[in-house]
C-alpha cells in the first residue's frame, strides 16, 4: 500500500518516535538510578504524540500533559531541558514561547482551555497558528475538559483536541469512567468532528491529525481525536500495576508496541534498513547520554529563584516568611 | 471631571483602555449584547465590535482557562465574573495556572490578565450574590488584588489593573455601585497598586476598611465623638504596609473591618502585621468587625450580618 | 387522538399547570407591588416542569435551579413557603427531606452532581427513588453539568435530567452556548438515552419523562431530556431583554404559550369545560392571595437566625466578628 | 497499641468505622482497585465491597457534589482528593454546598461528609503535589478542618470527623505519612475535634504549628537552650482558643509555623487571635514562619521555601 508521507519524511516521523522511545526507556532507567524524580512513562505512546505533532509546522502550538512530558523534542527542545524538570531543576522549566510548546500541565485537563484560548486568540489576530492538546481518557471526565472544548467549538477555534486513550487513568479502568461507547463520541455533543483511530498505528495518527489540522486552518474548526490503545507500562514509576491490571494481558500489548509496529512498515516497503535502525537508535541514545551528562553537569539551582518569576513587579512583601 | 457612579467608572475605565490599546479584550458571561448585567460593559460590544467584548458560554473555568491562552497569543484579556459566588468554579485555573504559569515559563512570559467581579452583601439578594471571596484570591501567589471603594479609584485602579504585567483581581464593592458617585478624571487615569488612600485624617484610632465598608467606617467615625483616621486599604496585594504602620504609630488603636467571614479574612492579615511590626506602638488590642463565619444570610436578616455603624462604633468605644 | 392519561390524571397535569401559571404571573406584580424581591420568571416554562415532574412519585427527588422555584407546589409545598424564599425570609428554606425536593440551586448546574448521588445512593440501599433534576441550556456550557452526568451514567444512577432549552441564558443565544445540533446530542457522549421534545406540548414532555423514569427504575441508568421552547419573558423581574431579544419573535412565541394550548387540547378531547377553567384558575388565585397573605403575616425573621442552622455542632468563635 | 505510620493509621481509622457504621462509604479516584495512591484506602474494597470503596471517574467536583447527593441518601462519605492542588476543581461544590446545604434545610438535614486528602510540602514532586491549601477551606463557613501530626492523631481526628454531624476537611501532611510512626490505640479511638495537643511544655517561648511543622518545631526546640512550649493545633475549626492563650499568657512570647504562604495563611489568624485578645501578655512581637507568597517552588530547592529548623530558630532568638 501507499503510505502517507514521502520518504524522507517518514524517515523523520521514524526519527522522532525512536527519539521518544529512548527518552523514555532511558528515564527508567535514570529514575532507577536515582538520577531524575518520579517520572510519568510514556512508553507505547510514542506514535500518538509522534504522528500528532508531525501534522503541525512549528508556528502551530503544542499542549502537553505529564504524559507528553518530553514531546517538545519533535521540535528540537534539548533531551536535557525536559531531563532538568523531572529532576526538580529551574532549568527544566522552557518558556513556551520559545517553542511554542506549552508547559507541562499537571492537573488533569485544566490545559485544554488554554489550548482553546490560544487558538481562538491566534485566530482574532488572523494568525494562522492551531493549538494541539493532548490529554487522556480519564481528562474527559473533567470539567474544564468539557468547558474547553465546548468553547473551542463554539469560537470556531483552530484547536486539535487528542485524547490519548490508553484505558486506565492510573487504576481506574475506562468502564469506570465513561459509559460511552467511545471517547470520540464526546465530540457530538460538542457539534465538531469526532475521530476515532489505532493510536499505535502512527500513520493513522498522522493522517487523522492532518484531516484535523486541515479543517482547522480552513477556519471550520475544532476536531477531538480518539487515538486508541492500551497502557503497556506502569502509570508512572511510582506506580505498581500489579494490584489493578491482568499482567497477562500487559504482555500482550507490550508485544503489540507500535515502534516495532512501524519499523516493518517501513522495512516492507523498502524504506528503512537495518542499519538504519541501528544508526538512528545509537544517534538517539548518543543524544540521551549527553543530555543526561549536561543536565548533571548543571550547577544546583540558586535558591534565589524561590523569589524570580512569580511576578514581574512583585510586591515587596513577597519575600517575608 | 465628570461625576460619575462607580459602576460608570468602570465603564468609562474600560472604554478609555480599549481605546487605548489594541491588545485589550473583554470577555464573560452577558458582557456583550446585553453589556452587563450591572451595565459595567455597556457600548463596549457596539463601539469595539463583538471580537473585542465577547459574550462567552457559560462556563467560568473556560473562561479563565481561555484567556491565559488568549494572554499567549497576545490579548490582554480583561475577565469579568457576573458576581463574587459565580468566580469559583474558576478556582482549580486561579490557583494552578493563573498565578504560577509566568513563573513556569522563568519569566519569559507574561500573563497581564485582569479579573473583575462585583462583591459584598448588603443588596437584597437571593443566595450567592452577595459573598466577599477577597481572601481566596489574596492568599493565592501570583495574583494581585484590588478594592476600589469610590467612582476614581474604580476607574484608576481598573486601569491601573488591566495595564499591569500581572494577573490583578478587581472586586467592585456592588452595595455602592450606583451610591456612590464623585469626580471621575476624565481620559487616562490611573491609580497605582500598593498605595493605600488616606480617606480621613485622625489622631485618635485608626479604622482601616476597604470597599463597601470605607463609608461604614466615615458613618461611624462621624457619630463618633473621638477623632477617627480611616485608611482605605485599596490595594489587598501588593499591600501599603507603610501607611498602615504609619496611622497605627499615630493612634496606638486600630479596628479593622470587612465583610468577609472573620477566620483568615483579609483583617486577620491586617492584625498579624501590626501585630508582628507596630507591637509596641499599641495602646490596646488589635479589634476586627467582620462578616461572621456562618453562611451569608437571607437578604431580611443580613444586616445582622453586615458591619454595621452600630458595631464599628462600639468597637472604637472598647478602644477608648 | 388518544391522549396519554386518563381524564381525572390530565385534570390534575391541568391543575398543576395552572398553579405553576398563577404563581409565576402573581409573583412578577408582588414584585411590582415591592412585595418580593427580585424574581425569577417561569412563565411558559410550566409544560415543562408539570409535565416532567407528572412522571414522578413523592418518593423520587426534585433538584430545582432557581427557575423551578415553584415546583414544589406539584408537591403540595405552601405557596407561603416559596413567596417567603423570594422575600429573602428564613421560612422560605424548605427542608429537602420534607418534600424530596432539594433546595433551589443558584450557581448554574452545580445541584446536577447533587442529583447524580442522591439516584446513586438510593440505588445503593435498594430504594427505589428516582432523582429529576431541572436545569437551562446555558448549564450544559458548566463542567458540573458535565461531571454530574457523566458520574451518573458511569454508577447507572436512577436520574432523568431535564434541560429547559429556552435559548437564552439572560442574554446569550443558544448558538453562542453550544455548535450542537441539539443539546440531546450531548447524551451521546455519555452514552445514555438523549431525548428531544416540545417544551410547550405538556403530554409530550410527560411522555418522554414518564419512559425516562421507566428506564431509571428498570434499572437503566440516566436520560438525558431535552425541552425546547423559547423565553418568552425577562429572564428575570431585574431584566430588560429589549437590548438583546427581538421581542417581535417574543410576542409570537408568547402567543404559542403552553398553557392555552394545553386547555385547547383538554377542550378538543371533551374532557375540560370552560366552567372549569374558570374555577381552576380562581381557586389557584385564591391559593395565591392565601399564600401572599400568610407570607406577609409572618413575622419578621428573628437575626438570630444568622447564627443557627450553620453548623449542627458549631465552633464557639462563630459568633466572634 | 501498635505502632503505626501516619497513612497505616489514617487506614486503620478507615477499616474502624466502615466496620462500625454500615452508612459509612469512601470514593475517591484509585481509592479502590488500587487503595489509594498513598494506600491509604488500601484493603477496603476487599473488605467492604466496591458499593462501599468506589473509584469515581476523574472529576473533582463531580465527587464532591455527588457525596452531597450521597448524604441527602442517608449515607456518610468519605471522599479522598488525591492530592491537596488537585482539590481545587471541587471548591465550588465546597464553597456553595457543603459549607451552606444544612443551613439552607433548616437545620434540618446533616451533611456528615469527611473530605481527606495528603497535603504538603518536602516530598521532592513535580508540580502541584504540594500544596498547602488550608486557607481556602477553614475560610469557608459551614466546614470544620483538621489537621493530624501524629498516627494517633490522625487515627482519631479522622474516626471523630466521619462521626461529626458536619462537614470536615482533614488535610494528612504526606511529608510525614510514613516518616511519623508512633503507638496508635486498636480498634475505637477517637480525638475530639477543637482540642490543641500540648505537644511539648516549656516556659519562654509558645511554638504553635500544625501537621508536618511540629515536627519542625521540635526539632528547633531541641537546638535552641531556650525552654519552648509546643501547641499542636491540630483543629482549626473548630479552634482551641484556651490553649493558645494559656500559653501565651505563660510565654509571651509567640512564634506561629506553617507551609502555606503567609499572606492571610492560617498564622494571620492566630496572630490576629492574640492580637485582639492576649496583647497585654506579650513581651515582643508576634512572628510567624511561613511559606512565601510565590508559587511552591521546583523541588530541588524546596528546603528553601519551608519553614526550617533555623528559620524557626531564628524567629526565636529574635524573641529573646
Ligand atoms: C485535577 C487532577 N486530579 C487528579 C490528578 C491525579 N492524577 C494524575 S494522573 C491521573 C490519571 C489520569 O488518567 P488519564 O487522563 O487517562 O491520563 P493518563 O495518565 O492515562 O495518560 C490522576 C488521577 C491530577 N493530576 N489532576
Ligand atoms: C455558576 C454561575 N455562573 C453564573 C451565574 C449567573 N446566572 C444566573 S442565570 C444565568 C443564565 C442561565 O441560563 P440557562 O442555564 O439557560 O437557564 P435559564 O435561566 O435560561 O433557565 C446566569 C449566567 C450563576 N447563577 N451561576
Ligand atoms: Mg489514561
Ligand atoms: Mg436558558
Amino acid at each position: 500500500m501507499a503510505l502517507a508521507l514521502p520518504e524522507n519524511e517518514l524517515l523523520e516521523l521514524y526519527r522522532r518516535m525512536v527519539l521518544l522511545r529512548t527518552y523514555d526507556e532511558r528515564s527508567v532507567v535514570y529514575h532507577r538510578q536515582g538520577r531524575i524524580g518520579t517520572y510519568a512513562i510514556y512508553w507505547n505512546h510514542e506514535a500518538i504524540q509522534a504522528g500528532a505533532t508531525f501534522a503541525l509546522t512549528d508556528e502551530d502550538w503544542i499542549f502537553p500533559s505529564y504524559r507528553e512530558s518530553a514531546i517538545g523534542l519533535v521540535r528540537g527542545m534539548p533531551v536535557e531541558t525536559i531531563l532538568q524538570w523531572w529532576r526538580g531543576h529551574p532549568s527544566g522549566w522552557w518558556s513556551p514561547a520559545d517553542w511554542n510548546v506549552a508547559s507541562i500541565s499537571v492537573p488533569i485537563a485544566s490545559h485544554v482551555p488554554h489550548a482553546a484560548g490560544l487558538a481562538w486568540g491566534k485566530k482574532l489576530r488572523g494568525e494562522g497558528a492551531v493549538a494541539m492538546a493532548f490529554f487522556g481518557d480519564g481528562a474527559t471526565s473533567e470539567g474544564e475538559f468539557h468547558e474547553g472544548v465546548n468553547l473551542a467549538a463554539v469560537m470556531n477555534a483552530p484547536a486539535v483536541f487528542v485524547c490519548n486513550n490508553n484505558q486506565w487513568a492510573i487504576s481506574t479502568p475506562l468502564e469506570a469512567q465513561t459509559r460511552a461507547e467511545s471517547l470520540a463520541d464526546k465530540a457530538v455533543g460538542y457539534g465538531i468532528p469526532g475521530v476515532r483511530v489505532d493510536g499505535l498505528d502512527v500513520l493513522a495518527v498522522y493522517e487523522a491529525a492532518r484531516d484535523a489540522v486541515a479543517r482547522a486552518r480552513a477556519g471550520d474548526g475544532p476536531t477531538l481525536i480518539e487515538a486508541v490503545h492500551y497502557r503497556a507500562a506502569p502509570h508512572a514509576t511510582a506506580d505498581d500495576p500489579k494490584a489493578y491490571i491482568d499482567m497477562q494481558r500487559v504482555e500482550e500489548e507490550r508485544a503489540r508496541e507500535c515502534l516495532g509496529r512501524f519499523e516493518s512498515v517501513l522495512k516492507d516497503a523498502g524504506v528503512l534498513s537495518d542499519e538504519q535502525i541501528e544508526s538512528t537508535r545509537t544517534e538517539c541514545e548518543e543524544l540521551m547520554r549527553a543530555g543526561i551528562a549536561a543536565a548533571e553537569a548543571e550547577p544546583p539551582a540558586d535558591p534565589e529563584l524561590v523569589f524570580t518569576h512569580a511576578y514581574v513587579d512583585p510586591p515587596e512583601n513577597m519575600r517575608n516568611g | 471631571m465628570a461625576e460619575l457612579t462607580l459602576v460608570e467608572a468602570v465603564n468609562d475605565a474600560l472604554h478609555c483602555e480599549l481605546e487605548r490599546d489594541a491588545n485589550v479584550m473583554v470577555l464573560g458571561e452577558d458582557v456583550g449584547r446585553a453589556g452587563g448585567v450591572f451595565r459595567a460593559t455597556a457600548g463596549l460590544r457596539d463601539r469595539f465590535g463583538s471580537d473585542r467584548c465577547v459574550d462567552t458560554p457559560l462556563a467560568e473555568a473556560g473562561i479563565l482557562g481561555s484567556a491565559i491562552g488568549l494572554c499567549m497569543a497576545g490579548w490582554r484579556p480583561v475577565v469579568e465574573m457576573q458576581y463574587d459566588a459565580f468566580s469559583y468554579p474558576s478556582l482549580n485555573q486561579l490557583i494552578t495556572h493563573v498565578g504560577r504559569y509566568r513563573w513556569r515559563s522563568g519569566g519569559k512570559m507574561e500573563f497581564p490578565l485582569t479579573i473583575r467581579m462585583p462583591y459584598g452583601g448588603g443588596v437584597r439578594a437571593p443566595e450567592l450574590h452577595d459573598d466577599s471571596p477577597e481572601t481566596y484570591y489574596v492568599h493565592t501567589p501570583g495574583i494581585k488584588v484590588a478594592i476600589p471603594s469610590t467612582p476614581a479609584d474604580a476607574k484608576g485602579l481598573l486601569a491601573a489593573a488591566i495595564r499591569d504585567p500581572d494577573p490583578v483581581v478587581i472586586l467592585e464593592p456592588k452595595l455602592v455601585y450606583r451610591t456612590a458617585r464623585g469626580e471621575v478624571p476624565e481620559g487616562e487615569h490611573v491609580v497605582p497598586l500598593g498605595q493605600a488612600r488616606l480617606a480621613r485624617e485622625g489622631s485618635d484610632v485608626t479604622l482601616i476598611a476597604y470597599g463597601a465598608m470605607v463609608k461604614v467606617c466615615e458613618d461611624a467615625a462621624d457619630a463618633l465623638d473621638v477623632s477617627c483616621e480611616i485608611v482605605d486599604i485599596r490595594s489587598l496585594r501588593p499591600l501599603d504596609e507603610a501607611s498602615i504602620l504609619a496611622s497605627v504609630a499615630k493612634t496606638g488603636r486600630v479596628v479593622i473591618v470587612h465583610e468577609a467571614p472573620r477566620t483568615v479574612g483579609f483583617g486577620a492579615e491586617i492584625a498579624a502585621l501590626i501585630a508582628e511590626k507596630a507591637i509596641f506602638d499599641l495602646h490596646g488590642p488589635v479589634l476586627r468587625v467582620t462578616g461572621f463565619d456562618v453562611p451569608y444570610p437571607y437578604w431580611t436578616i443580613e444586616d445582622a450580618y453586615m458591619p454595621s455603624v452600630e458595631r464599628v462604633t462600639a468597637a472604637v468605644q472598647k478602644l477608648l
